[in-house]
């Protein structure tokens, strides 16, 4: 019994890390319809950013999110404005195609850079330090993880909902004609929505770099699952989206704990039983 | 004589809007129906419930004595129901001929030649003939409109649903219409006609049906209802005694 | 103007496994010196030219850029290096198209038995050079036995072609540490990059295990080792196989990758000479470290052995227009390389030749860490650097 | 007044089949003129161009944009192997049986796909690929993770000498090749190609016209799917060795047909046929560079995306007004001199 | 007569292929207010997009305070001035009513408008201020639009057929409404199917067809039959 506990709440807990994984994804996708192939190969570009900082600055990975969630939002925002606004629109396949080059582009630019090594962030004691609930022996930094989800998803919900840029944001994903005549200017606004994802990317990345090691192939893996959750959430749902990584989550340490060859595989099983029952997702936002 | 198309009970809304409430009328095979009511009356809807690009919350489509309520768009227009539609849709990468080609050979299930002949037919009549070879994306809203009809006509109806087709015509492009339109009615086939031009309507049509909010509220021979002061109300916007 | 002869070399220069071909360029650089003056066939000079193409980590292209060397670089021998997802499809390209090859650096049951070889007729053109299974589970029981800890032991073997070899019942590990007495706790196969595993160290953790065994990708590793410890999982031995070989998985780790244990197959205190060159197993290592700046790894002996084998094949070749006289050559080896002895006539299968395989453990080393070799009971002749120490 | 005459055929569109029928011979007779080399090289183009000209089929004019074809090349890879050696089947009755199968397969799939539109859609089917991915990892049999290869004898069983096999195998690609863009031409080119055209224009005019969408789509999904499983198997048996990661490889199967698809020109039946060579100019010309290779490949996607949407061919269509395939139909009414 | 506010210099507008309006000349004088009518689909939204930015044309073919702002983006000439009511209203969904008319105050223009400017003049929306936009009738959203449009202090607005779809009884309680707004001083373009209520608020109008200016002039030298034949073509 107390196995299953174990594995549901461990699951959670691995909910928490896809919700941040797919917290980016879900803004843009639901601020612009972008479909981000190279999502994932940022969340890792973020990572290594961590690293390069941890080790020139000698600082800690934490306190290099200071450093690393304004370059990645400025990354986002130029990339944005320079490239990606050109490919919005009905058709989803140039977004699709442009960032999947970009995706080839940041996997080898980083390979380059940085070799294949495998990497990792260091930080210190807390990667191993836990706590026992109930029989429980849960790590903190996964408890910090889900915590952090939680910080993310509703600090964005706060952005998204209580803010000028916020209400900039569902305008122009409302309708962007109407949104420009009220003197949104819709580049800037998704330049913005994107700048914020990456900077969401950059907590996922530096968590997933202190959580594991990564190197530069290993974003693609990451991306599915953050899709999986956005898609499972509900398109533009931010709460939705967490709820999306939990179930990805649980489903996967439920599998495990069957056959751990079913780990992945229960949670894309799990992903296509929710399209199948609710073709929008649980908890899809109201359409107009 | 039994009803081609009959309609009875027909609900449909959008959360608060209504478009169909209660709505119940027959179309007699070989009639000309008009249809009239201010813009969002839900007279494009009622063409949507009719052709199944729209589901009805209740009530019954019959057709041809065959109740077609949850039967598919596609094969409503086998049994022979065609439409134009008031936005035109047309096929905007293909030719005219070929827009065309798509009613003849899917819709009217024709073959080769056959569907070849049919189509240049139908485009001689309604005078696109000329733009057989031009993309549809490239053309005007004149255009469009009666490569709507065209289309519309290729799929060889038993009942021709028109939603506003008069719209912007000249003078002698109406009277170009009307003959056209009498010509299909005199066919054989069944009409039913949304059009706010009200001389071309009146010029076609032998029985009026008048809708607000969904309601249907008048019904008649064009004369009678063109002349109640309720439709001149509602529909004209205009006060009768201008 | 010499004739040429034509080596392929298939190696994972980018992608996941890009650590196993660190070493490619500087070796090559020595041995391009070393063949520049040609090499004697049947009183006759040969250039030897060595064509490099990158698997970039993936047996499609491998087995696509193995198809290029031999068709339209005409390659007359082929090589590769590096975990049976590249020494497999290359191998199977070579059977298929006739054409002499030599692999190395993949355990030899996942080459031999992943690509369906028979022990009753072997292979007709391919031919590898590697310790096997065998060889890890007598150092690793070798290593549990000196530790003296409770023969409980957890494996953690992915869904891949080594975890799938080692976890095998009936070739891998399982049956062998049953019979010597261990208790294997396996709860299955996962897929390589996971990102959970509480299963497995829940069931560690009831089962009591003190060693845990298997053979990962680093990125896996790291995230069992911080799980363990956040689950309270503490075993006093980890032998883990693929992930411990290179000192940057290790300093990943920071702290925690002192104590980690790990087969051996290559190091500078190896007691070997290059047949080519002459230099020893520590030049070579020292070679790398002063050309690069980076610390030996233990893919650099078998590279460099690679080609001291192909070498000697080219000189002794009956024919080397004929592949079948440059397998026949290759077949008939008999020599003593960087990494030990290698000579196909008494392998465990047809085309298998074993080298030596020791064990050992990371230790702190001045403000680095240091790969010590513990137990040297299968290879005797490699000297022994150090002693076990428990984890934690 | 005379009647108006339907064509379809062009004067450009007579000649290109004229070259067309030539090249095809001259292809036809590579074995006797090519090196190992080129006709291996050759046979990975044509299977190429088949999955681009089938992945053409879906999203171009289906509007399937589809994610997830690496689902079915797999699955016809390891039917390949399944069924030869455990059917014992003859390798060409295998791929051909193998396509079959994913026909039945693909009918659950889509109705399971089929209700997901646009992007959903698109990761769907990707989803749908890693299952049938993590699903033959799990075979032991076939194994597992690690993958296995064809057992020599079965591929000496194609023909005994090894030029007799390469030919084989050449000649089992070209016409693969030949057969998919047959067979896409003239689906197009009949009242079912119609029907899928008009689809891709406007789906409400289309079911209003006696289109039924649905039935459509899945007549193009299932049909799709079994020729990519009949050109997966074809690709496997030139590869010989078959892992699961290899077989349901977004990127070798899907991202690199969708990038020769959209740079040749998506939605036209030219399109593909120019993104292969474009492809493989690249890759023959770089892949020694490895990182440099990935990253050009990944810029000339972004920049052809930004800079010509419709693709190289619809540059030279809209500037020329060219088809070389004859789909369109032609009205001459100029009987008269005016 | 002074500088005018507006100025259109022989506007063309494509969609795509499609032209949709064909060298289109019209002058706006301040504080004025004109009618644009016209059949369906003869261009009337086109050019109430063109003005706004939404469609894209040469710099020099629209004119405002003496600026050209034809190539401008929609955001830039809202802040210029300009504000549209859309046709069929187009609130967005997601915003709140509320939200919808804090929207409109982006572009921070001064002026008398104001969130309580706006609740005074529709009281009913202050009441719904929290709902959702799309909870609220026709009526009710059309008062949500023009107030959005008002919230920009805009020195022009265009009115895009503000009866649409609207009951009788709403049309004239926003008609009512309409005098109040641009006594104000505010110049304004009026596009009414509606002829009659049309001319009622206006000066001039100018008649549209086919994409071309087909009749142009002041409204008390107008006769209904000049209107009937610029509309549809016909000599009635
Ligand atoms: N799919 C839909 N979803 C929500 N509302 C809809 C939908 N289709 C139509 N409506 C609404 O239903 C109402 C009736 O629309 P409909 O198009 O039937 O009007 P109509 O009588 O044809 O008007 P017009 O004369 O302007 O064409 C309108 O208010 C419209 O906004
Ligand atoms: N987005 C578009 N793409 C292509 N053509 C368009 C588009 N929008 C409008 N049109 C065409 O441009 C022409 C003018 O349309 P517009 O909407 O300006 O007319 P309107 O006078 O406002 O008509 P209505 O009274 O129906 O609102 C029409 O022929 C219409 O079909
Ligand atoms: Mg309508
Ligand atoms: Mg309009």
């Amino acid at each position: 019994m107390i196995e299953w506990v174990n594995a549901v709440v461990q699951g959670i807990l691995l909910g928490g890390l896809y919700a941040l994984f797919a917290a980016g994804l879900s803004l843009i996708f639901g601020v612009m319809r972008l479909v981000n192939i190279a999502h994932g190969d940022l969340i890792i570009l973020a990572a290594y950013l961590g690293l390069s900082t941890t080790v020139l600055l000698g600082i800690h990975p934490f306190v290099a999110l200071l450093i690393v969630m304004p370059a990645m939002a400025g990354i986002g925002y130029v990339l944005q404005r320079g490239l990606l606004n050109r490919t919005l629109g009905d058709d989803i396949l140039p977004p699709l195609l442009v960032t999947f080059g970009l995706s080839v582009i940041v996997q080898n630019a980083l390979l380059e850079g940085y070799t294949a090594d495998p990497q990792k962030l260091n930080a210190g004691a807390i990667e191993t330090a836990s706590v026992a609930v109930g029989g429980l022996s849960l790590g903190i930094l996964p408890l910090l993880t889900f915590g952090m989800a939680i910080v993310v998803i509703a600090g964005l919900q706060w952005i998204f909902y209580s803010t000028a840029l916020g209400r900039g944001f569902r305008a122009v994903s409302d309708n962007q004609d109407i949104a420009q005549l009220m003197g949104l200017n819709k580049a800037h606004v998704f330049g913005m929505a994107m700048a914020l994802a990456l900077a969401v990317t950059a907590i996922a990345g530096i968590l997933l770099g202190v959580r594991t090691s990564f190197d530069p192939a290993i974003g693609g893996g990451r991306l599915i699952f953050g899709f999986e959750a956005v898609i499972i959430g509900g398109l533009g749902n931010i709460w939705g989206t967490l709820a999306g990584g939990v179930i990805l989550g649980v489903a996967q340490t439920i599998g495990a704990k069957i056959d751990p060859g079913w780990q992945v595989l229960a949670g894309h099983i799990a992903f296509l039983v929710v399209l199948a029952v609710r073709p929008n997702g649980l908890f899809p936002r109201v359409e107009h | 004589m039994s009803a081609l198309l009959s309609i009875s009970g027909l609900k449909k809304s959008f959360g608060a809007v209504v478009v169909a409430d209660d709505t119940s009328f027959d179309v007699a095979q070989g009639e000309a129906v008009g249809i009239l009511g201010p813009n969002g009356a839900g007279k494009t809807s009622l063409f949507n419930l009719i052709t199944g690009a729209l589901g009805p919350d209740a009530g019954q489509i019959a057709f041809a004595g065959q109740d077609i309520s949850t039967t598919s768009a596609a094969r409503r227009c086998k049994l022979g129901i065609a439409r134009s539609f008031q936005v035109p849709q047309p096929f905007g990468g293909m030719t005219v001929f070929e827009n065309a080609l798509v009613g003849a050979t899917q819709g009217a299930g024709l073959h080769g030649h056959e569907a070849e002949a049919h189509v240049l037919a139908v485009l001689e009549d309604t005078g696109l003939l000329p733009k057989a070879n031009i993309r549809a994306g490239a053309l005007s809203l004149l255009d469009r409109k009666r490569l709507e009809m065209a289309r519309a006509l290729a799929a060889k109806p038993k009942l021709l649903l028109l939603d506003e087709i008069a719209g912007g015509l000249t003078d002698a492009e109406c009277i170009a219409l009307i003959d056209t339109i009498k010509r299909v009615h005199a066919g054989g086939t069944t009409i039913i006609w949304i059009e706010h031009v009200v001389h071309a309507l009146l010029a076609v049509v032998e029985r009026l049906i008048v809708i607000d909010f969904g309601k249907k509220i008048a019904e008649g021979p064009p004369k009678t209802i063109m002349d109640s002061p309720e439709v001149k109300e509602i529909y004209l916007g205009v006060d009768p005694d201008v | 103007q010499n004739p040429t002869i034509r080596v392929g070399f298939v190696t994972p220069s980018t992608g996941p496994l890009a650590g196993f071909a660190e070493a490619d360029d500087y070796i090559l650089e020595g041995l391009r010196a070393k063949f520049a003056g040609g090499v004697t066939n049947n009183g006759k000079s040969y250039n030897i030219e060595i064509i490099k193409k990158d698997s970039q980590s993936n047996p499609n292209r491998a087995a696509e850029v193995a198809a290029e060397l031999i068709l339209s670089d005409e390659v007359d021998i082929i090589t590769a290096a590096a975990t049976p997802d590249t020494t497999n499809p290359v191998a199977d390209q070579a059977e298929i198209n006739e054409v002499p090859c030599v692999t190395t650096d993949a355990p030899w049951q996942p080459y031999f038995f992943g690509r369906g070889g028979n022990p009753a007729e072997g292979f007709r053109y391919t031919y590898h050079f590697f310790w096997g299974l065998e060889d890890v589970i007598a150092n690793f029981t070798g290593l549990w036995n000196d530790a003296g800890v409770a023969k409980k032991v957890g494996g953690l073997f992915p869904n891949d072609a080594d975890g799938n070899a080692w976890g095998d019942p009936q070739l891998g590990l399982p049956g062998p540490l049953a019979e010597q007495g261990f208790e294997l706790v396996d709860p299955g196969r996962f897929q390589p990059l996971n990102d959970d595993f509480s299963n497995y160290i829940a069931a560690f953790k009831d089962a009591g295990c003190e060693i845990v065994t298997g053979v990962m990708i680093p990125p896996d590793f790291g995230t069992f080792w911080s799980q363990a410890a956040q689950q309270g999982f503490n075993p006093k031995v980890a032998t883990i196989g693929k992930a411990l070989l290179f000192p940057s998985a290790i300093d990943a780790l920071g702290d925690r990758g002192i104590g980690l244990t790990t087969e051996i197959w290559w190091s500078p205190n190896h007691p070997f000479n290059s047949s080519l060159t002459g230099t020893s197993a520590g030049e070579l290592a020292s070679g790398f470290t002063a050309a690069t700046g980076r610390p030996w790894t233990q893919p650099i002996g078998f590279k460099h052995a690679l080609f001291e084998v192909v070498a000697d094949a080219i000189t002794r070749s009956e024919d080397l227009e004929d592949p079948d006289a440059n397998a026949a050559a290759i077949q008939a080896t008999n020599m003593s390389t960087i990494v030990g002895d290698v000579n196909w006539s008494n392998g465990p299968v047809p085309n298998v030749s074993k080298t030596p395989l020791v064990s050992g453990q990371w230790q702190k080393s001045g403000d680095g860490v240091e790969l010590v070799i513990t137990n040297n009971k299968h290879a005797p002749a490699i000297p022994v650097g150090g002693e076990l120490q428990l984890l934690g | 007044m005379s009647t108006p005459a339907v064509t379809r055929a062009t004067r450009a569109s007579r000649i290109a089949m004229i070259i067309a029928a030539l090249a095809l011979i001259v292809l036809a007779l590579a074995p006797w003129w090519a090196g190992r080399a080129d006709l291996r090289l050759m046979g990975e183009i044509f299977l190429y161009l088949s999955l681009a000209c089938l992945w053409n089929l879906m999203a171009g004019y289906a509007g399937l944009v589809s994610v997830g074809q690496q689902a079915f090349v797999g699955f016809g890879g390891y039917m390949l192997f399944a069924l030869t050696i455990f059917g014992g089947l003859h390798p060409i009755a295998a791929i051909l049986l193998a396509g079959v199968l994913a026909a039945a397969l693909s009918v659950p799939v889509a109705a399971l796909i089929f209700r997901l539109k646009g992007a959903y859609f698109a990761i769907g089917t990707w989803v749908v690929a890693e299952v049938f991915r993590l699903t033959f990892a799990q075979i032991s049999a076939l194994g597992g993770g690690s993958g296995t290869s064809l057992p020599v004898g079965i591929v000496r069983s194609l023909a005994d000498s090894r030029s007799g096999r390469e030919a084989l195998s050449y000649w089992l690609a070209l016409g693969a090749a030949v057969t998919v863009i047959t067979c896409v031409y003239l689906f197009l080119r009949s009242r079912r190609g119609l029907a899928l055209t008009a689809i891709r224009d406007s789906e409400v005019a289309a079911s209003g016209l006696g289109i039924d969408i649905w039935r459509t789509k899945l007549e193009v999904y299932v049909v799709t799917s079994a020729f990519t499983a009949v050109i997966g198997g074809l690709l496997f048996l030139q590869k010989l060795r078959i892992s699961p990661d290899a077989a349901f490889s977004v990127n070798d199967w899907t991202a690199f047909v969708i990038f020769i698809v959209v740079i040749g020109g998506i939605g036209t039946l030219e399109g593909p046929i120019i993104g292969t060579i474009l492809f493989f100019l690249l890759r023959e010309t770089l892949a020694d560079f490895g990182t440099i290779y990935l990253m050009v490949l990944g810029a000339v996607a972004i920049v052809v995306m930004l800079k010509a949407p419709k693709g190289v061919w619809g540059l030279v269509r809209d500037r020329f007004d060219l088809e070389l395939f004859p789909l369109s139909y032609r009205v001459n009414t100029k009987q008269k001199g005016d | 007569m002074s500088e005018p506010l507006l100025k259109l210099n022989g506007l063309d507008a494509h969609y795509g292929d499609f032209q949709a309006l064909f060298g289109v000349d019209l002058e706006l004088a301040k504080g004025e207010v004109i009618a644009i009518i016209g059949a369906n689909g003869a261009g009337k939204t086109t050019l109430m997009r063109s003005i706004s930015g939404l469609l894209r044309n040469a710099a020099q073919q629209v004119q405002f305070n003496g600026h050209p702002i034809g190539a401008l983006r929609a955001d830039q000439v809202a802040y210029a001035g300009i504000a549209l009511v859309p046709e069929g209203r187009q609130l967005f969904p997601s915003l709140s009513v509320e939200e919808n008319l804090r929207l409109g105050s982006t572009v921070g223009r001064a002026g008398p408008w104001s969130l309580d400017a706006v609740y005074d003049l529709f009281p009913i929306l202050k009441e719904r201020r929290n709902q959702p936009s799309t909870s609220l009738s026709g009526g009710q959203q059309q008062m949500v639009a023009i107030g959005r449009a008002l919230m920009s202090n805009p020195d022009l607005i265009l009115f895009d057929e503000i009866s649409l779809g609207l009951a009788p009884v709403i049309i004239k309680s926003i008609y009512e409404a309409l005098p109040n707004i641009i006594s104000g001083g505010m110049t304004a373009m009026i596009v009414e199917q509606d002829i009659t209520k049309a001319l009622a608020v206006s000066s001039r109008v100018y008649c549209l067809q086919e994409g071309r200016v087909s009749l142009t002039g002041r409204v008390e030298d107008i006769t209904r039959d000049q209107i009937t034949a610029a509309y549809f073509g016909v000599d009635a």
